[in-house]
């Protein structure tokens, strides 16, 4: 019996479905995060597990106990805002202490409470300080352990680095996660940001309009997208149209250069076009993978750590990303170069076919 | 926002405080002219009747406070959380004292409460419930719009979700988070108050009560300066509650600006 | 949020409303007293004065508004602009006609323009002119308010800079951007004065000028259930102009929330 | 001659100082980034090339002229704000024409740019619609396209993409930056965005509290920092101190075990403390380099493309992070395994001694 459990989950809103058919089942500590893009019911969803939204139809339990009808202030559950929303006329103390003095604890257990929670967070010598004097981020830090101060079945968290500077939220990151695994909590986290989700996560539920699109570890949600909206929506992604050549030894053809896929292609006959995809990181200059393909350097993008280099294929309109790591020693080729890209076929992922609606495609509409 | 421009708006600012204290001005000069200088003022202050209606409308705009901020405060905070959009029709509703003339007010009250089943009207002590009723009424669009421009300032809905995910029930959040966030607008909601129900007149009078505001009418019908005076005696004090106000105010706005995360 | 306490919550706006209108009612009942039915509204709109007061006193309020606007919105946006500091002082002024009995306004205003370098209290265009200054003071704090809500609504910083940028000076930001954003502050801001002006009384009757408050009041002292009648006219009137503002309000409204970045 | 001059460029605002003597040439059709973390002074010096704020010191000169003290609305800049800026009031055709009407241009020439410049952002068919019908993204596309319109010699972005989420931000960034390219328009980009600034930029700003740390290409930033800000602040480095073994040479020891660097110290004498940094994508699992240091796993994340393994040293207390790339076949150590690491000289920064205070300090304070 799963610790965590969302069963058949409608969630309607008037005309429109926010959420459709949800169904997980997490284990205690089990950190889970919901991926996708703003409005795919992500929130929604996180809502309705601290009882702020009433599901349509569909079951809420956590430990056992079905807690769909259940008020937000009897559930023990604790939560984490995008806005922090720290009481502004209490001190960091008297936020942290709230839900125990709720809970008619005695001072001085609530005293020593406090004191360990800001130990916690890093912020011991910030007891007596004002929301409005602390950072963002600190702020952050205080709001998390003043969800944890109750010692909540279930901790949630609602997009919580995205107000943050880009640098703090990757710092803050690593704490969140660091605490989650000493504490043990289970944990639902909400973000629309995937390097976080990949990060963070034991398991990582990604939506779309609504509906999950898969459930998965960040390894498999990465590495073996179920639909092309998963592969496109996280991480990069080259997304092209193959003819299948051989579809039992995995052998196809884009823009007229063969392609050998690891494994044998099941979802298309000989002959059907079908979508393939593979992730910048796994393609190289030169000619040491098995498939091989000819272009010309369109140009290239320096990201830190990573450099990207866009290859325009010499047999057609197809550009391809390819990623290395930066290097000062690194020759990059310049623009213009003609040049060899390589990969193994274990790079070649393919998708369904005709190719569905991309994450690319719903975020120009978005 | 070349220096011409600059000091242009400077000048229509000059222009407008001036447009606006001349009356006061005015006023005061007018109350001057008793022999000796400030006499009217001494005359005013020496009359018992000054401190007695004075005190009464004191206690009475304390009252009128009390029932306002306990039907506003649990109103406004339940439309801005729950039924946002009837707030259209509250602001409405609450703006409607300025539109009806305080003397139909008084005569429906009168009218109603005068016989049937709640003879209010006959009794010290009706009339008195009657009065801070009516004034009640007339505090709505002050009140309202001083607690919902101090809701505005918090955001009410994510701290009333971490209060209940915290476990704690309406009264908690109302009276611990909510009230404590609200002061400043409190206050101003109060002291607008307090200045319109010493002021008011016709309400006062229609119901016979030994207010203020008629008081100053009776002076006015028999003296000279000395109505002047009493005006710019509760002018002034008014003057002082606002000053309070405005310092209150200053050290929690900015701190209520700071707290929001952008 | 269980049903009990929804319960709870309409039962006090219920009782809020009935107690908010009984008084109207009274008055209504009363007006039907004359017999035939409707009587009083038909002696009231039958006398030719009362078009004419109404007219003069729209006239007057139409003039009011100008004024206002002319006088508020530059003033509002900039010291929402440039001097946000000074918006606590600001708003405190606009709020003192409330705190300032109109007789000491009409009182003012006459001593200092009776004689004078502006002996505008005189003539009857000069007392015109008195009487629509004095309005717009009294129009001030909701003409204000109205239009700090609006300016707040927007980003009025990043739209004057994104203007500047585009090479845009002062009178064209605000006569093309600003002030097409304010449309329902500003609609909301007029009909708030016009009613305020239309039911007005101690200042028009000071001046002498033949408006619809003063006769209202002159025909409370010679009749029985006409002032009843005229008072719920001339507030069915409002009611309209609010309604009106409360439609233009609701389409304009949904689309500035919609619009801003979170 | 630079088309773009800011020189000795100072800010005050009351007694705190905003931006402290800046100086930067622009060349024309150059993209500039000013990067740093909040309050840095990098939106101040932004919005003085606007003219929205007045230097207290310093001359802003474009094309020779100096524009000091020249209103905002003579200055023929082009801004894109945060939040859009959009007017509410008009269509997007009105947005994208309004400062050609101010111009008084012909009602046809203003229609033709319109339709030009709404091809150019991708989105034609927009034309008649409300901001309020736009999503966020479209909307600051919206707003590039009018700042575009009146032909700026200098476009300026404040944060343009901040409230966007993460997977527009990319799709958003990509296109800003061919729109830029194609119209060869000088232009400068404000961020706390340290990917942003690296895949944008010709050159980057570097700033802190109100100074400029560096100013260089991505490539040199990011690879040769100037100072031990700027090194945490754009990417993530591994930062240690070591002890000068062998300057000439650039022999160090590190917890013991020793290190080459590529380049002889020249900061500190044999037996000093110096700082060191590396970037963990320059190290590797095995012993492939020249520098090797022993120890075991803490734990290993999944960061997308990038496996980041974190390796407690075997001869300290100091903890080291490994990036490598995803690969669906990758055999990722298990914590507490013993590993070894391995890396080339030419991967060691070695900064200024003693340690300064680095980006994760002010952050952590901040």
């Amino acid at each position: 019996m799963a610790f965590l459990e969302l069963s058949g989950i409608q969630k309607r809103f008037g005309e429109t479905s926010a959420v459709i058919d949800f169904n997980l089942a997490a284990e205690r500590g089990e950190f889970v995060s919901f991926l996708g893009p703003s409005g795919c019911g992500k929130t929604t969803t996180l809502r309705m597990i601290a009882g702020f939204e009433q599901p349509t139809a569909g079951t809420v339990a956590v430990d056992g106990k079905d807690i769909t009808r259940r008020a937000p202030n009897q559930r023990n559950v604790g939560m984490v805002f995008q806005s922090y929303a720290l009481f502004p006329n209490m001190t960091v103390a008297g936020n942290v202490g709230f839900g125990l003095r709720v809970r008619k604890q005695p001072k001085d257990r609530v005293a020593k409470r406090v004191t360990e929670l800001l130990e916690l967070i890093h912020l011991p010598d910030k007891a007596d300080r004002y929301p409005y004097q602390l950072s963002g981020g600190q702020q952050q830090r205080v709001a998390l352990a003043r969800a944890l101060a109750i010692e909540p079945q279930v901790l949630l968290l609602d997009e919580p680095l995205s107000a943050l500077d880009a640098k703090i939220r990757v710092i803050l990151r690593n704490e969140i996660r660091a605490i989650q695994r000493s504490l043990g909590i289970t944990t639902v986290y909400v973000t629309h940001d995937q390097e976080e989700a990949l990060s963070l996560s034991d398991r990582i539920v990604v939506m779309s309009e609504g509906r999950i699109e898969q459930i998965g570890s960040p390894f498999e949600v990465y590495n073996f997208p179920a639909t092309s909206f998963v592969a496109s929506f996280v991480g990069t992604l080259n997304v092209m149209t193959a003819r299948v050549a051989g579809a039992a030894e995995g052998r196809l053809v884009m823009d007229g250069q063969p392609i050998r896929a690891a494994r044998p292609v099941t979802i298309a006959p000989d002959g059907a076009n079908v979508t393939i995809a593979f992730r910048p990181e796994m393609l190289s200059m030169g000619e040491a993978g098995a498939n091989r393909l000819r272009g010309t350097v369109q140009d290239v993008t320096f990201l830190g750590s990573i450099v990207r280099i866009r290859v325009h294929l010499a047999s057609g309109a197809t550009v391809v990303s390819v990623d290395t790591f930066n290097d000062p020693n690194l020759t990059v080729p310049e623009a213009g170069a003609e040049v060899t890209i390589s990969f193994p076929p274990e790079a070649v992922l393919v998708l369904e076919a005709p190719p569905a609606a991309t994450a690319e495609d719903l975020i120009a509409e978005a | 926002m070349n220096r011409l421009s600059r000091l242009a708006w400077w000048l229509v600012f000059i222009v407008g405080f001036l447009y606006f204290f001349l009356p006061l001005l005015g006023t005061f000069a007018f109350s001057m002219r008793s022999q000796p200088l400030f006499s009217a003022y001494a005359v005013v202050t020496d009359d018992p009747q000054f401190a007695e209606t004075l005190i009464y409308s004191f206690i009475v705009g304390v009252l009128t406070i009390i029932v306002s901020i306990a039907l506003i405060v649990p109103t406004a905070y339940w439309v801005r959380l729950r039924l946002p959009r009837l707030r259209p029709y509250i602001e409405f509703i609450t703006l409607l004292p300025f539109v009806i003339p305080p003397i139909i007010l008084v005569f429906g009250l009168l009218r109603t409460y005068s016989g049937g089943p709640l003879p209010l009207a006959g009794s010290d002590f009706g009339s008195n419930v009657l009065l801070v009723a009516a004034y009640t009424v007339l505090s709505f669009p002050y009140m309202y719009r001083a607690v919902d421009t101090g809701l505005r300032a918090i955001d009410v809905q994510s701290l009333t979700e971490a209060s209940q995910s915290l476990g704690a029930g309406w009264l908690r959040i109302l009276v611990q988070v909510i009230i404590p966030n609200l002061r400043v607008s409190l206050l101003s909601g109060a002291f607008l108050t307090l200045a319109i129900v010493v002021g008011e007149f016709t309400i006062a009078t229609f119901l016979a009560r030994p207010a203020f505001g008629p008081y100053i009418s009776l002076l006015g019908g028999n003296k000279a300066y000395e109505p002047a005076a009493v005006s710019l005696i509760s002018f002034g004090l008014t003057w002082i509650a606002m000053g309070l106000i405005s310092l209150f105010g200053r050290g929690a706005r900015t701190r209520v600006q700071v707290v929001g995360a952008r």
